[in-house]
């Protein structure tokens, strides 16, 4: 099991990077960073294991069996409630993918008119807090029927609409031939989580620093050079998961774009997080009741990286 | 298929057994060139050292083993295609699950008979192997020989034209055991039907049977098929000398086969 | 009476004495929330979202019931059909495995095709997890029965359907009781499993849509709350199996005591 | 050899009339390849990742056999025990039930923590999974002794271990096969579910990760594919547990034939 | 376990039964003011009509079965604490999946005896009851008479100190049954053991036994407890007066015992 040397130590440090999901754009500038070498440099070896499910790398970070992970922007403050140190180091997505997708011909125009329909079957976990956000939002009708997010089903149009990442199952089925429309959640409901983020244990981050660092640059260049040219690392990407074709793999890549560069990023550069943005993130938490309280947010993350000294104020 | 006329086949053979060799699975042989033949309203008593054949034979007859060569006919047919055959096995097979009146009732049960009916026969039954008060036990509850005895009553309790008895009173005392004698003769009195019993005990094969069948020890024919000579069955006849003469016969003949 | 109050006592006592456990573990190892909550969190919890729980619990609980009848005597039918023949068994036994080998994220879609979403999909489900092991213990016990008894029948040209309703299946029913008892279990799972895919997932959602959510929320006292819940359901159908085996196998405790 | 032969004529016919139905369903139905691909397709996306899905079925079938094996193993010895006293059976035999019943979603994180990532966790998952079968057919069969035969062994003063080993067990092998017939099937199960919440480890996707990635990508062809050989490797546990019992069964047909 | 001192309960009776009642869960009383004891080396046979409650009152000796009142003692002890009793069954109870010898050398096999010796004992006891060239078959595929006689072997592969015999040789040809009694008698005479033997041949019982007890039809005390008296015993015992006059005398004991 590879653990980190103590400072001063030979060796590169051997770290795991735990992804949420399969190999795909999403995690692009990753596996870019890899490609050019920046994850196996002499002080820096960096195993990055696809994820499946998407359940545990919160978790596995949280409890030390990876020392990174990619997790889900209100997932960090969720879990830190539950006894999580999860400190954010790198925010790949500025704005939140989820969003509500319909068949290209359905009469719904808009996520109000979804959610307020007595006849429409949503495919959404609806506990999650951006559908939470849009049942807020939208007070959904009593008739609003919710069922399992089933994307077969969807297709096969036993749902009138369903849960997605705009970069993800639009793509796939576009690219199925079936065509659809799709409704950012953020925009709707105003719940912008930031999302696909870097993050560590606080004690790790106080103990290895340097290691922190080389890794925020590693994905900055990563994520800066894949945002140009993903191509490479597309190829690269649909042999290691065959399941998602190379086509598919390189309109991803253009879709998400907008998610990952605005005008924030051109200010403060790429996978920039800031106070204000977690602060409202957690206070629209809060009011979802899916977070007691607003948590100190500058212990959350660490942006742009030494800015703060290390080890303080930590609750 | 409990109706009695044995009338249909009253001249020929009612049971024939010819040049019948019967091979187990495992290749061992336990018979070879037996041969006999039943009247109608015949009654056999088959014996032989333990380990001879006597119940393969009687599974022939009841059509639950087929001879691996010669032939085995009931009625002129293929055993296993008679109705109307009774079998008391040499273990009583009894349904655990069943009370001894329900277990007695089997036979009739599968053949159709109304409930009503078919509780009064088993009774009935019962009360002649004298065991009308334990219907409702369990076989486990039951002793070896009141078992025993429930299976007698289950082959009694349909009037078969052909009954087939393996070692039916092996586990009983004499008393009940001649008791039970003097019952069997009785019924065969009654019905006129066909019996073949296995017995050890020769004064029991005398006693009962119009002829009795002696087996070799090892498969091969049949050491003796002798007629029964003694005057007619009385009160005292189990006393008497002819009688006793009669089974010393046998008992030579048995121990000529070279038994045990 | 008091023997019956006596059943009661060993798991009452070995139910507590895990709870002890548990919470020393989550004590001692100084286990993280989002991990293992105490019981004491997973009770609270459990309290604070009662209503909630207690609707779910009746949804699936139903459900799973539903489908555990059906997958018992559909499975004690199919199992005695591939006893009447080797030729059915050897051609139809291993075919029967398949369904509890295709995971039901594969053919979910198909379910909410065909059953559409929540209970009748749930229902279909839970059939398909927990028919096997009723077949498997059918077939087995049906194989086992005495051959003797059989030959009694054999001599009494019992029918086929004499053979298998008074010796057969009485002979096999220990057999089946342990198949139903796995069964129980299964189909609390199946039900479950089903309606990570199939379930609603609003204001009426079942046990399985709960956990799943307080899986992603990190509400893990929630969910521990749902699953024992779930568990319970089990524990219910299992004493069910159990008050039918008594019923049908404690009298004839010659064979069975 | 002939025997031999004939007894794997009736599961070819029928597995050929079961693609036949399915090619037929597919068609006449007209159904959309996405919800179920036909039998043709799912053989051309099978060669297409011929050496993936080889790769993948070696991976989950290592996990699910050495899951199967230990669930075996611990399974009877654990059922046994449970054989011991009634008080153990009421205490404990419920509690095994849990391991049935708790969904691996909900403790896998625990898993992946306890056992590390890829094959360890998805073994362990498996035994979770297969174990309760055994046990419970394992003590089914010890409970079905026959109380004579337990008497004499009483008579002559064996010891619970000889008891156990020379009487108990062989009269409980039936059962206890009956019960690992439905492990092999768990086991399969038990892995790919496993996989789908820990598995996607390194570079290499055991049989469940390929599985959730072409159901999200639609590949329900290459799905369908990897869901078939995942069975192929229960199939084949299924012989396995199938030779053993003839093994142990077959010379004293007198009992069950 | 096996050793054959009986000499340290010499004097003492080495079987005891005081007012033994016997009541069975289901409220079935068995038993009722059972009292008879046995000195060392005696041989006693217990006889009595069908479910009179021979088997329950051996199986209290093997202790397999307590009094519901009284006591049941042997060498002075609890029987189910006592090693050296051999008990022959009145069902074979053999277990299916052993071959006839490994049958027979289970008691050698639980007392922890090493396997070669195991093997010849165990061949040796089926050689006593003629079947030593069936030692590798399964017990379904032996006759009931000789299922029989492998639980004979079985109990007297241990050599016993005390020897408990249920109804051994009721399914067996009179031929075998003579030699296996005769062979009884030898092995009695060899080790000096005691032996109890249920039988409902009251000749056997007399040709064997120095004592014989009747038991009574119903629980009750038993009807007659008395030793067996003729001219010592002979090649043609079985045949002379002394001999059947004794058996004659039983005979009435038991049907005075409302038998049957
Ligand atoms: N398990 C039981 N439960 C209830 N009653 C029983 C049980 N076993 C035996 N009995 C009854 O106890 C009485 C004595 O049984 P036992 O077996 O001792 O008779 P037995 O003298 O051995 O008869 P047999 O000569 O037929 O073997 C019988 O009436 C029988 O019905
Ligand atoms: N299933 C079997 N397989 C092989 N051999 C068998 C089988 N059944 C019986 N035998 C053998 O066939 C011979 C005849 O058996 P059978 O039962 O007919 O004897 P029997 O005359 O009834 O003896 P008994 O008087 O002891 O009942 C015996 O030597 C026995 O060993
Ligand atoms: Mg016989
Ligand atoms: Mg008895």
């Amino acid at each position: 099991k590879p653990s980190t040397p103590p400072p001063g130590s030979e060796g590169p440090a051997r770290v795991r990077l735990q992804l949420n999901w399969v190999p795909e754009p999403q995690f692009g500038g990753i596996y870019e960073a890899r490609r050019l070498g920046l994850l196996e440099t002499d002080s820096l070896a960096v195993d990055v294991r696809p994820g499946s499910g998407g359940i545990s790398a919160p978790q596995l970070v949280a409890t030390g069996e990876v020392e990174f992970g990619i997790v889900g922007g209100s997932q960090i403050l969720q879990i830190n409630q539950e006894g999580g140190e999860l400190v954010a180091l790198f925010a790949v997505y500025q704005h939140d993918p989820h969003a509500i997708m319909v068949p290209e011909g359905s009469p719904f125009q808009t996520i109000e008119q979804l959610w307020q329909s007595p006849q429409a079957t949503i495919g959404a976990e609806s506990s999650l807090a951006f559908i939470r956000a849009l049942n807020e939002q939208f007070s959904a009708s009593e008739q609003a029927r919710f069922v399992a997010y089933n994307l077969p089903a969807f297709r096969a149009g036993r749902q009138s609409a369903s849960q997605c990442f705009m970069t993800a199952e639009p793509v796939t089925l576009e690219l199925e031939g079936f065509r659809t429309r799709v409704f950012s959640a953020a925009k709707a409901s105003g719940f912008d989580p930031y999302n696909t983020v870097l993050v560590t244990r606080r004690s790790y981050l106080d103990s290895n620093p340097e290691v922190c660092r080389e890794m925020v640059d590693a994905f900055t260049r990563g994520w800066t050079s894949y945002t140009r040219t993903p191509e490479k690392t597309n190829q690269l990407l649909s042999e290691l998961n065959p399941a998602m074709s190379l086509e598919a793999m390189n309109l991803t890549a253009k879709r998400q774009l907008p998610l990952i560069l605005d005008a924030q990023t051109d200010a403060l550069g790429i996978g920039c997080m800031t106070s204000d943005r977690w602060t409202s993130i957690a206070e629209r938490l809060v009011a979802l009741r899916l977070l007691d309280r607003v948590p100190d947010v500058e212990a959350l993350y660490r942006w742009p990286f030494g800015a703060q000294p290390s080890s303080e104020d930590t609750d | 298929m409990v109706s009695t006329d044995a009338q249909s086949s009253a001249h020929s053979p009612v049971l024939s057994v010819q040049d019948a060799r019967l091979v187990y699975p495992n290749g061992h042989q336990a018979l070879d060139e037996v041969s006999f033949e039943l009247e109608p309203g015949g009654f056999l008593a088959l014996t032989g050292p333990s380990g001879c054949g006597k119940t393969s034979v009687l599974q022939m007859l009841a059509g639950l083993l087929r001879p691996t060569a010669g032939s085995v006919r009931v009625e002129g047919q293929d055993p296993s295609r008679v109705d109307g055959i009774a079998c008391c096995f040499q273990d009583p097979r009894l349904l655990p699950w069943r009370s001894v009146g329900a277990n007695v009732a089997l036979p009739l049960e599968l053949a159709g008979v109304p409930g009503s009916d078919r509780t009064d026969r088993a009774t009935e039954a019962l009360a002649r192997v004298g065991l009308e008060q334990v219907a409702d036990r369990l076989p486990h509850q039951l002793s070896g020989g009141m078992r025993m005895r429930v299976s007698i009553a289950r082959a009694l309790v349909v009037r078969p034209r052909l009954l087939l008895l393996d070692e039916p009173f092996g586990a009983l005392d004499e008393v009940t055991r001649e008791q039970l004698d003097d019952e069997l003769l009785r019924l065969w009195d009654e019905d006129r039907m066909t019996v073949v019993i296995v017995t050890h005990s020769l004064r029991e094969a005398v006693y009962l049977a119009q002829r009795v069948v002696v087996m070799a020890g090892s498969a091969g024919p049949l050491v003796a098929d002798t007629p029964v000579e003694f005057g007619g069955r009385t009160e005292s006849t189990r006393t008497d000398h002819a009688f006793n003469d009669e089974v010393q016969r046998v008992q030579r003949l048995l121990r000529s086969g070279g038994g045990g | 009476m008091k023997s019956l109050f006596m059943r009661f006592i060993p798991p009452f006592i070995v139910a507590v004495l895990f709870l002890l456990l548990w919470e020393g573990i989550v004590v001692v190892f100084e286990i993280k929330p989002f991990l293992l909550p105490s019981p004491v969190a997973v009770w609270e919890s459990g309290r604070e979202h009662w209503d909630q729980l207690l609707q779910a619990a009746l949804r699936t609980g139903g459900a799973a019931l539903l489908g555990f009848v059906l997958a018992g005597t559909v499975g004690v039918a199919l199992g005695s059909l591939l006893g009447l023949s080797r030729w059915l068994e050897r051609g139809f036994y291993p075919p029967t495995l398949l369904l509890q080998m295709v995971p039901l994220i594969a053919i979910a879609p198909l379910f909410v095709i065909w059953f559409g979403f929540g209970a009748r999909s749930t229902i279909a489900a839970t059939v398909v997890v927990a028919i096997f092991p009723v077949i498997a213990s059918t077939l087995g016990g049906i194989r086992s029965t005495d051959p003797q008894l059989l030959e009694l029948f054999r001599f009494h040209h019992a029918s086929r359907l004499q053979t298998w309703w008074k010796l057969q299946l009485p002979s096999a029913s220990p057999s089946i009781i342990t198949g139903l008892r796995v069964a129980a279990g299964l189909s609390v799972i199946g039900a479950i499993t089903a309606e990570f895919v199939s379930g609603y997932t609003g204001e009426s959602a079942p046990l399985g849509s709960i956990i799943i959510a307080s899986v992603q929320n990190f509400q893990t006292a929630l969910m521990f709350a749902a699953v024992l819940i779930s568990s319970l359901v089990g524990f219910l159908l299992f004493g069910l199996v159990n008050v039918l085996g008594w019923l049908v196998l404690h009298h004839w405790h010659g064979e069975h005591s």
